[in-house]
């Protein structure tokens, strides 16, 4: 193991010309130290969301009759665009795949790096250019288009800048989303073409971990809607630049149109959003258990029809806008159909926990904590599919309930358990198991108080992107609960943050190369893994989540179990 | 990559090219023809289909690639056809002008 | 120590097949990137038939089609480039890339003359600064002079469909450029032909999505 | 006191129906899940169940739990398009009121010509099916009465597309909040008015009243009508507040700093400049302002009118 040890990817390097410091981070092809470099970079931008978020929520404490102003009117719109676009574009969409998918996609099956790793060290160039240009653009200039850049608005708007600059901001962020949007393209590629070629040996499709199974889907989806959506915005920055007529009634244009081709992209994307996190849950909860996942081959399958269904169904955001009825009619009709794949995980997740050995440590607790947030997300996603109840409930708070329930509960609660559970791996320490538990305390109790109230608020009428609200004391009282449920959450945030720095700080060491027992592959390497991942390729003969199969490999010592220290 | 047998025979792409060029020539004459609006795009768009078919299939070496290949190239024009239909089943039943 | 340099020795990995399979992939996000192009055209063409129609008119299918053939003839002597290079001919090769380079610089010529003479007709596009100090086109913004939607829409797409081909074009003949180089160079040769095989391909899509264009602005008046 | 949410069009009664079934199943399927997952916490915890069993799936139960809930969503999907086609189909007797909307300002116009605007509000008859028309004068906005479970973007259309549309049929009789649900930029949130309803015949008075009104003020002071149609009101005062613009009163006359293609320079308000301001909003920004005041289509006889009673405002 020392050898292991003193070759680990944190202290030796790959290749690049510097070997050791910051350059070495930030030109290493190394698939591991490009998923660590993802992270910290998207956690900085992160930070910033949150708070910005948090602030909203201070906003709606008192209505604006009681001359309560946090946000001045001018900001507002700025502020809810930055937090999206930030949310969206620099955390939520490329989070999983960028930061868990590099660091453990070639570990669980068994490859050396990726495909390209160059290419891969360019994506994460191109998100690092794309990111700073879209906030440096948004602050600068005051963007306040939200992140559907809904035309005509988006292309009239002369945005009122936050420190009183001239600078067209929209045109600035849309580019970088298109900047982005390639650096997503390019990891999408890389990861299907790592998935097709580079299994180790026996590593058959249906032998793969899920959580690789959910990165190919959803890596298609980045491949084949991405370009859909980037050249729309780069049509809506011709629009600012260079009026040709795509969207502006006054040429013969509809605006419509573009709601059309960005929901052709921003919709499938949600499943990019959320099938990482499943797959990481499709990990959490059989190794917490101790027992094969129940349906391995139906939840693999369902990845794929999530996300083949997932390109049919764009137009549920149009119901309102004023398409053909037809269409409405045709689109909430297949939109149900994403619901019967997803329900069929969400039951295998919850057959697994039947007759099988528990142990509630932290990722558990944050995937079980997503099989509930993401079921109210999902459920919440039923009466937005169904057309009168939608026209009633659309751009309301329902739908920012519904979709911090789908995106945060869910996706970032998957990406936060997906964390602790491979913090060992990466670092080869232990974070307190203590404040871990805490964090996922407050957190979940936080992020349903702050969000419950929006349901009701929105089935009330609520309209969302509202700076304000009338003075109605239904309105003031879910509002204000709802903000204290936001206070709760932000002390889950910071302790998530303590929790991880304590960990890399402090944590205890531990060369354990399995300490949560678990039976997939990526488990086998030391901890934290070597430069090229494994010592020898190995070589796959049983299912991944066989666990019997695996107690007896341990016994053998041909496979790495938990070991006490 | 076996080089040393293959020698240099440009009659398949020649063959091909003429093809190419026939159907070029035929769509413009045929869009000469008065035959109403959908009949001719339906015509310009077919023709116009198989010489993509022939540009993939034969320059572009689909022919000599695996299936794999053949396989994503249909699924990437099965879902820009489907983003054309489903787009339609908006704008085919609404007046926009 | 000598444990890292032996697996860094050990990962050599080099995957013709995959890298070409990669590209492919690649290659879909150009054709759904003008795919979404071609949604906006087909829905202001079926709402702006006649518009459509007459507009197309004033463009020159003569042009068109010439510079149709162009291309094709391009994507033949790409093909001959990569199958001389495989037969060993690297000479042919690289003549054969030099005219397809030639043939792509053509294509752009005649682009360039066919949008000069829609400049010279007062069609252009024009930034908003410029419009707002009236200088932009009096046919394509609005004012007394404007022309009916549909043709402001056509034209509209007619110069940004055309331009992004265009810079594809471009973008294929500096990598021909380069290609050409390395073959000059040696570091692609007979037993090592991916980059040009690649290089073909994307010419052939470019290729291909102008085999979509011409139709769609040539021919349907 | 919460009538304004309290369901008041006859469409209300399908779209709860259709909320609450699927809530009832969502509630279902949620507290099973919840149940069965703190049930197996505890049951099958590592102390109580140290020995796992090796279960990898069950064909049977997969049948199932695809089945039922494809039938559900089904319903689902039945019961929210009952609801959408009575939205979409337009009884032929239907009263027709013209929506008009802008930033950021509702403006209704009844059959007889009378105007209303967001100060004022939509007054319309109970009982009485009432088909809206939805114009836009710049970006999208959105018409929606929580109440009445009515929403439906207004957008702006090309010359000869149709505009959108929607209708509803109140059948309580109070007054309820009319919001723009679609985000139209700065005073988006400002941009609420009310729907009130009112017996038949109150109605009927109303129109009578308001229509004599309408026309007595039209013949003494086009100007104000105007600016009051038109929705100035929604960004300048008469009283010399400061809105999002200037305010009219004491404007005639003034000097003051206009910033022209970037150039600062000091003007005096007179006729030819209000013009322009008014006509091209975007020319001569007003130091201190931002250049938010849309293009509105007036005629220049109109313009001229609404001079004149800037005029009076500043004598
Ligand atoms: C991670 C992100 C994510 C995910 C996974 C989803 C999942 C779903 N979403 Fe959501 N959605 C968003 C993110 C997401 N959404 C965002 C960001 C918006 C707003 C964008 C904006 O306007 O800014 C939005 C908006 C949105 C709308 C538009 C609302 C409007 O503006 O009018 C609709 C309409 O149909 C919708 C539907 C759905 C559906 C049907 C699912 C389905 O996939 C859900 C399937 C899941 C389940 C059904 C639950 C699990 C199953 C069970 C517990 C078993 C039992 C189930 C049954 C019997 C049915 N969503
Ligand atoms: C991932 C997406 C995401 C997340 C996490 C959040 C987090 C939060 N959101 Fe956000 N929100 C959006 C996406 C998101 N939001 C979007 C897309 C919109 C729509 C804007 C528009 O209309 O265009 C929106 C709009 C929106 C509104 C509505 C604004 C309006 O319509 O007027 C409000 C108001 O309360 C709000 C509040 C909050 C709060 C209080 C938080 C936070 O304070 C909650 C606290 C956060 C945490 C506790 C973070 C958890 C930690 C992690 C996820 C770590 C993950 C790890 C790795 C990266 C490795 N948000
Ligand atoms: C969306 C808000 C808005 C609306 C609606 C609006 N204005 Fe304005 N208006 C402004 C703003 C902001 C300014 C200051 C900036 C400028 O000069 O353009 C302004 C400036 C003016 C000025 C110049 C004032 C000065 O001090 O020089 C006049 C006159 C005027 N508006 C008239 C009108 C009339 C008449 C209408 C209705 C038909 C109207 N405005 C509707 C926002 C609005
Ligand atoms: Cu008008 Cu929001
Ligand atoms: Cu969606």
């Amino acid at each position: 193991m020392e050898t292991a040890n003193s070759t680990n990817y944190l202290n030796s390097h790959t290749g690049s010309r510097w070997t050791s410091g910051f350059m070495s981070w930030i030109t290493s092809t190394d698939h591991k130290r490009i998923g660590v470099m993802y992270g910290l970079t998207m956690f900085s931008f992160f930070f910033l969301a949150v708070l910005i978020g948090f602030i909203i929520k201070l906003q709606k404490f008192y209505p604006a009759a009681s001359g309560w102003e946090i946000i001045p009117v001018e900001w507002y719109g700025s502020f809810f665009t930055l937090h999206s676009v930030i949310m969206i574009f620099l955390f939520i969409v490329p989070g999983a795949p960028a930061v868990l998918g590099n660091f453990f996609l070639p570990l669980q099956i068994g490859a050396k790096d990726v495909a390209f790793p160059r290419v891969n060290l360019l994506s994460y160039w191109l998100y690092l250019f794309g990111a700073i240009m879209a906030v440096v653009g948004i602050l600068l200039g005051g963007a306040d288009t939200g992140w559907t850049f809904t035309p005509p608005y988006s292309v009239t708007t002369r945005t009122i800048s936050m420190f009183g600059t001239q600078f067209d901001s929209v045109s600035w962020m849309l580019t970088a989303a298109f900047i982005l949007g390639w650096g997503t393209i390019l990891t999408g590629i890389n990861f299907i073409i790592t998935i097709h070629r580079m299994r180790t040996k026996g590593m058959g499709y249906f032998k793969m971990p899920l959580f690789s199974w959910s990165i190919y889907a959803a890596s298609w989806i980045q491949v084949l809607a991405t370009p859909v959506v980037g050249i729309s915005l780069l049509m809506i920055v011709l629009e600012r630049m260079m009026p040709v007529g795509f969207f502006d009634p006054n040429k013969g244009g509809d605006p419509i149109l573009f709601q059309h081709l960005f929901w052709i992209y921003s919709h499938p994307a949600v499943y990019v959003m959320i099938l990482p996190s499943m797959g990481l849950v499709s990990e959490i909860i059989p190794t917490n258990s101790q027992k094969p996942i129940f349906g391995y081959k139906s939840i693999a399958i369902a990845s794929c029809s999530i996300a083949g269904v997932g390109y049919l169904i764009w137009a549920h955001h149009m119901f309102a806008s004023g398409m053909s009825d037809v269409a409405s009619i045709i689109f909430s009709f297949l939109t149900f159909f994403v619901a019967i794949p997803t329900a069929i995980k969400v039951f295998n997740w919850i057959a697994t926990l039947y007759k099988a050995s528990i142990a509630l440590t932290p990722p558990m607790l944050f995937a079980l904590g997503f099989v509930f947030n993401f079921s109210i997300g999902g459920l919440t996603g039923m009466f937005l599919g169904s057309l009168s109840t939608d026209i009633h409930l659309h751009d309301t708070d329902f739908i920012v309930a519904h979709f911090h329930y789908t995106m945060f509960g869910g996706a970032a609660f998957g990406i936060i358990g997906g964390i602790f559970h491979y913090f060992p791996k990466m670092f080869g320490k232990m974070y307190s198991h203590k404040l871990a538990n805490a964090t996922f305390g407050f957190m979940f109790t936080g992020f349903n108080a702050l969000f419950i109230p929006m349901f009701i608020l929105g089935f009330y009428g609520m309209p969302r992107r509202y700076h304000t609200y009338p003075d109605i004391p239904l309105f003031t009282n879910l509002q204000q609960a709802s903000t204290i449920g936001s206070w709760i959450l932000v002390v889950g945030v910071i302790l998530m943050f303590i929790t991880w720095i304590h960990g890399l700080l402090k944590g205890k060491k531990s060369r354990q190369e399995n300490p949560w027992n678990s039976s997939t592959l990526e488990w086998q390497t030391a901890s934290p893994p070597t430069l090229y991942n494994f010592e020898e390729d190995p070589v796959v003969t049983r299912h991944p989540y066989d666990y019997d199969a695996f107690r007896a490999e341990v016994k053998a010592g041909t496979s790495k179990g938990a070991r006490d220290e | 990559m076996n080089t040393k047998e293959q020698s240099f025979n440009p009659r398949g792409p020649i063959i091909v090219f003429s093809a190419l060029i026939f159907l070029t020539i035929a769509t413009v004459l045929l869009s000469g023809l008065d035959i109403g609006n959908t009949g001719a795009l339906l015509i310009a768009m077919s023709v116009a289909a198989m010489k993509a078919g022939l540009v993939l299939y034969f320059f572009m070496h689909l022919n000599h690639e695996p299936l794999i290949f053949k396989l994503f190239v249909t699924l990437a024009f099965v879902t820009l056809a489907t983003l054309f239909l489903l787009t339609f089943s908006d704008y085919a039943f609404r007046g926009i002008a | 120590m000598s444990e890292q340099a032996v697996t860094v020795e050990a990962f050599h990995h080099h995957d013709e097949d995959g890298t070409r399979l990669g590209f492919w992939l690649f290659l879909f996000t150009e054709l759904l990137l003008f795919g979404a192009f071609f949604i906006v055209y087909g829905v202001y063409r079926s709402a702006h038939l006649n518009d459509f129609k007459i507009a197309a008119e004033s463009l020159n299918t003569g042009i068109g089609t010439t510079n149709t053939i162009i291309l094709l003839a391009s994507s033949l002597t790409m093909v001959l480039s990569l199958n001389a290079i495989k037969a060993g001919r690297v000479k042919l090769a690289k003549s054969m890339l030099l005219i397809t380079m030639a043939l792509g610089t053509t294509f752009l010529i005649i682009k360039g003359f066919e949008w000069n003479a829609k400049f010279a007709h007062h069609l252009f596009l024009q930034t908003s600064a410029a419009i707002a100090e009236g200088k932009g086109s009096p046919l394509l913004t609005p004012g007394p002079e404007m022309l009916p939607d549909g043709q402001v829409l056509f034209y509209g797409l007619y110069f940004i469909m055309t331009g992004t081909h265009a810079l594809h074009i471009i973008i294929g003949a500096v990598w021909m450029g380069i290609v050409y180089f390395w073959i000059a160079k040696g570091s692609i040769n007979p037993d090592n032909a991916g980059v040009l095989e690649r290089c073909g391909l994307y010419w052939h899509l470019v290729d291909v999505i102008w085999i979509f264009l011409f139709p769609l602005y040539y021919l349907v008046a | 006191m919460n009538v304004n949410y309290n369901p008041a069009s006859i469409f209300a009664q399908d779209v709860d129906f259709a909320f609450w079934f699927i809530l009832w199943v969502s509630l279902f399927f949620l507290v099973f899940i919840t149940g069965f997952i703190i049930f197996s916490i505890i049951k099958y915890n590592r102390k109580n169940n140290p020995v796992p069993s090796n279960l990898h799936g069950n064909t049977a139960l997969e049948i199932v739990w695809t089945i039922i809930p494809t039938i559900l969503v089904m319903l689902f999907f039945y019961f929210g398009l009952q609801g959408f086609l009575k939205m979409r189909n337009v009884p032929k007797d239907a009263m027709e009121i013209k929506v008009d909307a802008g930033m950021w300002w509702w403006k209704f116009t009844y059959p007889n010509g009378l105007e209303q605007n967001t100060a004022q509000g939509l007054t319309v008859p109970a009982d009485t099916p009432i088909y809206l028309p939805l114009h836009s004068n710049d970006v999208i906005h959105s018409f929606y009465v929580p109440a009445f479970r009515v929403k439906m973007d207004v957008v702006p259309k090309a010359a000869g597309a149709e505009d959108n549309y929607t209708w509803f049929e109140a059948s309580q009789i109070g007054d309820f909040d009319l919001f723009c649900a679609e985000y139209c930029g700065l005073n988006h949130a400002q941009m609420i008015t009310k729907v009130h309803v009112l017996t038949k015949p109150d109605y009927q008075a109303w129109l009578d009243e308001q229509s004599a009104e309408h026309l007595k003020k039209q013949a003494e002071n086009p100007g104000q009508a105007l600016i009051t149609s038109k929705g100035c009101f929604a960004c300048h005062s008469s009283d010399g507040t400061k809105l999002i613009g200037p305010s009219f009163k004491g404007l005639f006359g003034k000097t003051e700093m206009v910033v022209t293609n970037g150039e600062e320079h000091e003007i005096t308000v007179d006729e030819a400049y209000l013009k322009t301001s008014i006509m091209e909003p975007g020319k001569d920004i007003v130091k201190g302002y931002q250049p938010l005041m849309p293009p509105l289509p007036l005629t220049p006889e109109e313009v001229m009118a609404i001079i004149v009673h800037i005029k009076e405002l500043s004598e």
